[in-house]
């Protein structure tokens, strides 16, 4: 029996339990508020505290979470049985009907459905792809690497080295995946889809030995799972390359430790070892970009400030970096290398800063 | 000389009649409609105080009548009073500024003396027609005509004749005007007799309205309000003028000065004389010292030298000796100094509040009555405040009923304004009373107020009402006053509040037993898969899980459950905010490649 | 009998200085700022009207002393006008409802004899301290200290002394009150006297404040207003009370009302008479035939029956005969049914509108001399309208001057409101004249209310101007006068425009060649890439091309340009719209996944 | 010499004439207003009108878009003749300086280059891709094709049938692309990227012989055009699967004609044969779906009332379809069979409906 399997069950003996004795069922869920989050600096990773909190059925306040809650368990556990995944989309449905004798609905839409699994992936401390329930696809791969997918009954082999500029489309849910062969010295992780395949155009990859990764903006769970898997499982380095802007950082903030509110997943999702490659504001003027920076909205700014409290950047590299970006105002894109030529990134910027080793930590 | 001779040889004089003639907008006489309600008012003010002063329950019928000929209009307004005696209807109906009430210190509904002589002059200006006047006093019955004589405001007895009353006993006043109008709209006559029948609980009004429709406003209450009385003056209330003309007044027959304080001001007496003295003293003290009275105990104990304290005592005592003199003087030959000295020191002096018998409020529970018979709502509260002074001895008082839902017909909250029970139509945006209901934040009290159905009834009464114009139909802000308002409507408000609460929690409680048990087929059904126990098992125990705790004693106290969905909350609150990872969300807003 | 005659005892009349004494605030005295505005500005008036009055430029002098004791204060105000006649001096400051103005119908500031003797009552009320007068006519001058016989309503002389007045002419008020207050707020005396100025070009006033600080309004021009004149009243304005007592005064000596009519009433000659009869006669036979008159001519011509006719011929004779009688009849002995029959008859006639002579406006040229020396602007605009007339007869005059940039202080659109070229301060939200200029669209006059600094000056003149209560700081909502406002706000407005948009053109077009010029490097490197021609001599020729259009004669004619900008636009707008095509842009709405 | 590079000659050299004649310079620029799209119902194709503005440089109003036009007119000869692709942004960050003398920018944003780039393709009648502008990547194959991309100097040979539940993905440019070998019978656009998962868990495509292919929602330029070849160059039918919603309606519309704005470029992304399978308001009776479906939103509504006046929906079948929309104010997304079970789409829907051709036109 897998784990996920096995707990489960448990959660539903101890309610049937408390059902005996006469009192409430209820379920147990760690508070994922700030106050319960703190950063485990030996382990380098944002953990839940002790705090949680229960949801009763006899409390009108919990009845109709504490119904939804069991509602989307018992599925989990069918999907399971069968050894078929599930989007968010297709729980809600397949979850969705009247109460009888009322109009009201189990889930009035996938808004309430969506915190409910993340309820249950935090009660059970499991991914919600150990549940079978899978996350929006995104991000692509390309490189000298070849992967075996174990699809329900059948596997597949696949050569991310013959895949011309397009990629291999990063499926939601990496855990079926086994690597066969790596031929590379590191993992480059790139935020935008237009500068992959730049790359790709100029087969970046395969003139610097390494694996691309495009996130397409904030990476979705597979491919942060692919690139923690990447750099545990085949010990390989990971630099990620973003704008430079406090959106840029959040997404490499994200790869390497996870976000506050879902900080329970950064065990298997983060990877603490990521390296920022850059843009820097250093780099602004090392590369003279002065004419194609842009200016910082109020957001940017708000983000930026909250940014700064984050446990990971508070070290001197990082807090220079984020002072002199609220310093100076201002942000800039990786697309920025452009206004000099369209091979500048791949000829000259990325191979001089892996080979000086020029990262923020 | 010549030029300035030449200049002034237009210069006269005007009588006041013939001012309010030019300015009779300013006596209310604005618009159609509004000169009509403003006639109605004036004649029904002197119906109903008239039946008061004599003790009668009082009936008044008005007969509103359209002649035609562009706004012709004939008013008639009789009451069953006591009768207006022959030599005074010339007085009552020609005369402006004259009446028994303003140089009275008591509550009543006209105060100026303008009114029904107002009420004459527009009628005579707009039709050329004389007022009929029918009075009898029991023995006698009169018929006047009259009319002002404008350049010396005096009235004028064209017809008279006399007649026998039968034991009838009333005075009936019939008034034609021209260009007014008769409406049923908000500010119209007909309003304003429905309104003073809310706040006049216990007179008769009966309406005949120009198309004949008869409207009976019947008397809720057979208890005649107590009887206003005249209050004298309170020292705090009384200026050094004020004090000149009283004591030239009442000082007729050589009176001491302090005979009239005692006898003419209320709240002073023989004991407070010394007083008075010591203050008038102290202040003619410290004027000397040049040392501000407030200081002056300091200043004293400041002095070291012996001799220097002895000479301000002697100092001291002539001032005493001289506010002695000043009291024992004879009243009328009081100078303004030694008045403005007087009202000085009683400003420093502790007084009981003036007496409140000079007002006459509803009362709660008359306010109750009519606000149910008129208006007819799920609930109704009142308060009547206790007495208070504004500006230091005006006595008045506020009363504010609160009527909610059931046939209380208009969404949002309606104010009916009250002076002395006379409703207020007009200038409600200047009006203290709107201004006060304005400022309250009726949302802590559970009431939305633009959609709940909220009638306010709002009456201040007192011996002199501060009216922002002539026209009278706004209330000054005065902060006392002010303050007063906002103090009643926020108690009846807080009734209110109280019952609304009461209903929704009876409702609650039901609802929520139906809200759980809705739950149970569901999670009986995902338990039983999640561990293998019958289905049917599972949902009968929750179900007497349910009856166990709603019907019998609660398995949680209200304090744990609260506890409990603040803590829930807390949860939820992240779990919905975050439900998407924050990535995602940000995705969903820009696309940048 | 008994009861009433008892009821009836404390029936007295009151005088109105009484009523005024209780009823301060109706006079503008309330609040210790206002107050003392409130007196300063019934000194003033009457200073300045005495000045123009005698043909004089005046001179005023104001000064305001603080006498500490909780806020007293001495107000005095002198003029250089033509002196009091000695005579006079208890009247005009001692009897409220006396004056040389209100029963004239000429335009002056003050209007109703309420002015300085009130301020006198409130002197006296609230210090106990008569008023002190040192006037002058030029031979002889006195020096009297007046004060109210509040209950009698008359002067009361205190002191009087005369004095050699060496030549000097004028008036000097020296008042004391308590309980006001000085400052330079918007609401105190300075301010008022500021505004004052303004409207008031050819007079020079003097303020010492309290401080000793020494403040001069200065004179503007030398020139003296055309004095106004009195006016007869004009027939259309006219009601039948008036008309009565318009006979009764005039028609002393036997006179015929024909003759009054002629004689006192403007736009009415002999020749008229004959038209008023026969609307006289058509009336009455309207009213015998139960017709409306506006369908009588129909009605005739529908009668077939010529025995019918002839007897309606005949009927009409008859009331022709009887309209001739009653204008033949002693103007005295005229009744009301009579009066009101010509005033009915008037309003059918077509006259000409009231003469205009009674209007002294300050006129476009003193407005804009004003305006430019207290507020120096950028630019000033002025515009005085023709006379009209109100509520039938009231002849009223509209003046408004706009100011615009340079030091005008404040953002957005500041009022300035005048009555007859009295400063008006208080109650401004309920003035026709805020309302009026609210009411303009001023975005359409290419000016933004919030940010322009814009000053507007707004001066109504009138023989009566409509005041909205006794306070006369607001102006009635008149139709006549509102629309009046408006127009005058708007021609203002309008030439505001065409400066604001003169100015705009000739910047424009420089900023235009210059931007073209901007563009030329780069669009020179381009070409030059995709063609393979010299970058430089592509430069060159579209420099040249850039000073051909500008420099010369234009290339396209406006209206052409216009037309390719609205082409182009057109593209723009797509483009724009779909630079994305739509399914990215609804992409990065929704992620659905 | 390349068509593209022989036309953007043409333009300078035009323009240079007028000069030279002593007339402001001008570009000719077709109008895309509503009003000059008309439907070619023989080639069933939406077509640019006759109508067309002129930019002139001498017209302040246009100058400064004139200046624009030029400069992306130059840029593109450049990349051409290099033989490298620029994005959008890649663009923008080229040609954006300062102007000399002066605080104004050549461009602000990428919303002032992007319509220039339209206005250029449309002026001379050229896709964006080959100007060598490639524009955003979206959109996954897979399936039993192989193709060949030449990518610069080199070439790549991808198996889209080796691919697990990842997929190709489809790049933003697909005019380098060969199809070598294909067996299959139709291709399956799906709109939503969990659909596509789902199927490709069930490997629906090795079922059924089918290729593939997602949209993610609105299809990229790259998906279309590479539909449109799959059908044109490999005679595929095309079975377009959305929500039932004026949206996916939408999608599929794109797919087959193109947008009413970019309509001069249907000729070349177009595939006015593909079909409409699903879901539509007829399935949500026959499958029972009646509790799955959802309220009608104002736009929605809107959107359709649009919908019904294009052209190539004036037939019965879609009149009938969108009137029954309108009617019950509902819609219905793919993932309603999930209410019935995981696998119902692609055992029993697709197959059905396919089988018996049940397609709206």
């Amino acid at each position: 029996m897998k784990v996920a399997e096995k707990r489960l069950r448990q959660l539903g003996n101890r309610m049937l339990q408390e059902l005996k004795r006469g009192n409430s069922p209820y379920i147990e869920i760690p508070v994922r508020a700030l106050g319960n989050v703190y950063f485990d600096s030996e382990r380098r990773l944002l953990q839940l505290g002790e705090k949680s909190g229960r949801r009763y059925f006899l409390n009108l306040a919990h009845a109709k979470k504490f119904m939804q809650t069991l509602l989307v368990a018992s599925y989990c556990l069918e999907l399971i049985q069968k050894g078929k995944h599930a989007s968010l989309r297709d729980v809600y449905y397949a979850l969705k009907r009247n109460l009888p004798n009322s109009k009201e609905v189990t889930f009035q839409d996938q808004s309430e459905s969506n915190p409910v699994i993340e309820d249950l992936e935090v009660s059970l401390n499991l991914l919600r792809e150990e549940l079978h329930i899978s996350a929006d696809r995104k991000g692509y791969l390309i490189g000298n690497i070849v992967l075996r997918e174990r699809v329900v009954d059948e596997t597949f082999e696949i050569d991310a080295s013959q895949l011309g500029t397009g990629g291999w489309g990063i499926p939601s849910n990496v855990e079926e995946i086994e690597f066969l062969d790596i031929q590379a010295d590191y993992v480059l992780v790139i935020e935008t889809g237009a500068m992959f395949e730049r790359l790709a155009e100029e087969r970046f990859w395969k003139k610097n030995n390494c694996l691309m990764v495009a996130t397409k903006g904030q990476p979705s769970r597979g491919t942060r799972r692919l690139i923690h898997r990447l750099y545990y499982e085949a010990n390989l380095p990971v630099y990620v390359f973003t704008d430079g802007d406090p959106y840029g950082w959040y997404i490499y903030s994200v790869i390497k430790q996870g976000s506050i509110n879902l900080a329970y997943l950064s065990e298997k999702l983060g990877t603490p070892d990521a390296k920022f490659l850059g843009v820097t504001m250093s780099d602004v003027d090392k590369y003279n970009l002065h004419g194609q920076v842009h200016k910082l909205k109020e957001g940017d700014i708000k983000r930026a400030k909250e940014l700064k409290d984050y446990p990971w950047f508070k070290n001197e590299e990082w807090q220079r970096e984020i002072n002199l970006m609220l310093e100076k105002k201002i942000r800039i894109e990786q697309q920025a290398f452009s206004s000099k030529s369209l091979e500048y990134v791949a000829e000259v910027y990325l191979p001089e800063k892996i080979e000086k080793e020029d990262f923020l930590p | 000389m010549a030029l300035a001779d030449e200049l002034f040889r237009e210069f006269r004089s005007m009588s006041v009649s013939e001012f309010f003639r030019k300015n009779a907008a300013m006596l209310g006489y604005t618009g159609r409609i509004r000169s009509l309600t403003t006639i109605v008012h004036e004649g029904v003010t002197n119906a109903i105080d008239a039946g008061e002063e004599c003790g009668k329950l009082p009936n008044v019928y008005i007969r509103i009548e359209n002649l035609g000929d562009g706004g012709r209009y004939r008013i008639t307004i009789e009451d069953n009073a006591s009768g207006i005696p022959e030599k005074y209807i010339p007085e009552v109906f020609g005369k402006m500024l004259a009446g028994s009430k303003a140089h009275r210190n008591m509550q009543s509904r006209g105060q100026q003396g303008l009114g029904i002589s107002g009420a004459v002059l527009f009628c005579q200006t707009s039709s050329g027609k004389p007022v009929r006047v029918i009075s009898s006093t029991g023995e006698k019955g009169i018929i006047a005509e009259v009319m002002i004589d404008v350049e010396k405001n005096k009235g004028k007895v064209s017809k008279k004749e006399e007649f026998d009353p039968k034991g009838w006993m009333g005075t009936r006043v019939e008034m034609e005007a021209k260009g007014v109008s008769y409406n049923r709209s908000k500010y119209g006559a007909f309003n304003y007799l429905r309104l003073t029948s809310l706040a006049n609980p216990h007179v008769q009004i009966e309406l005949i309205e120009p198309d004949g429709t008869k409207v009976l406003f019947e008397r809720v209450t057979e208890e005649l309000p107590k009887p206003p009385k005249e209050v004298k003056p309170h020292p705090y209330g009384i200026t050094a003028d004020d004090l000149l003309r009283l004591a030239r007044e009442k000082g007729g027959e050589r009176k001491s000065l302090k005979t009239i304080l005692v006898k003419e001001l209320s709240r002073f007496s023989d004991k407070r004389v010394r007083e008075l003295k010591e203050k008038m003293a102290l202040i003619l003290l410290s004027r000397k010292l040049e040392t501000q009275i407030e200081d002056l105990d300091k200043y004293l104990s400041e002095i070291q030298d012996e001799e220097e304290k002895r000479r301000i005592k002697k100092i001291y005592s002539g001032f005493l000796s001289q506010a002695a003199k000043i009291l024992r003087k004879e009243a009328r030959y009081l100078n303004w100094e030694e008045a403005d000295l007087i009202v000085n020191a009683f400003s420093r002096m502790k007084l009981l509040a003036p007496p409140t018998e000079g007002l006459s409020p509803i009362g709660e529970e008359n306010i109750s009555r009519t606000m149910k018979a008129v208006l007819n709502p799920e609930f109704v509260a009142c308060v009547t405040r206790p007495p208070k002074t504004y500006r230091g001895g005006i006595p008045f008082q506020v009363e504010v009923g609160i009527a909610y839902g059931g046939q209380v017909d208009e969404e949002g909250i309606e104010v009916f304004r009250f002076a002395n029970r006379t409703p207020l139509l007009f200038d409600r945006g200047g009006c203290a009373i709107t201004e006060a209901v304005k400022s309250i934040d009726w949302k802590r009290y559970g009431i939305d107020p633009n959609k709940d159905k909220v009638a306010l009834l709002v009456n201040i009464v007192s011996v002199h009402i501060p009216y922002t114009s002539t026209g009278k139909q706004a209330i000054a802000d005065v902060p006392e006053i002010s303050k007063e308002i906002r103090l009643a409507v926020m108690e009846v408000a807080r009734k209110l509040m109280r019952y609304v609460k009461r209903k929704k929690r009876e409702m609650e409680k039901e609802a929520k037993m139906k809200a759980l048990l809705k739950y149970v087929p569901e999670v009986a059904k995902a338990m039983s898969r999640l561990t293998g126990a019958s289905e049917e098992e599972i949902e009968t125990e929750l179900s007497e899980l349910i009856s166990k705790k709603y019907l019998s004693s609660e398995d949680f106290s209200e304090e744990e459950r609260e506890e409990a969905i603040k803590k829930e909350e807390k949860v939820i609150l992240i779990s919905n905010g975050g439900g998407l990872d924050e990535g995602s969300r940000k995705e969903a807003e820009t696309t940048r490649e």
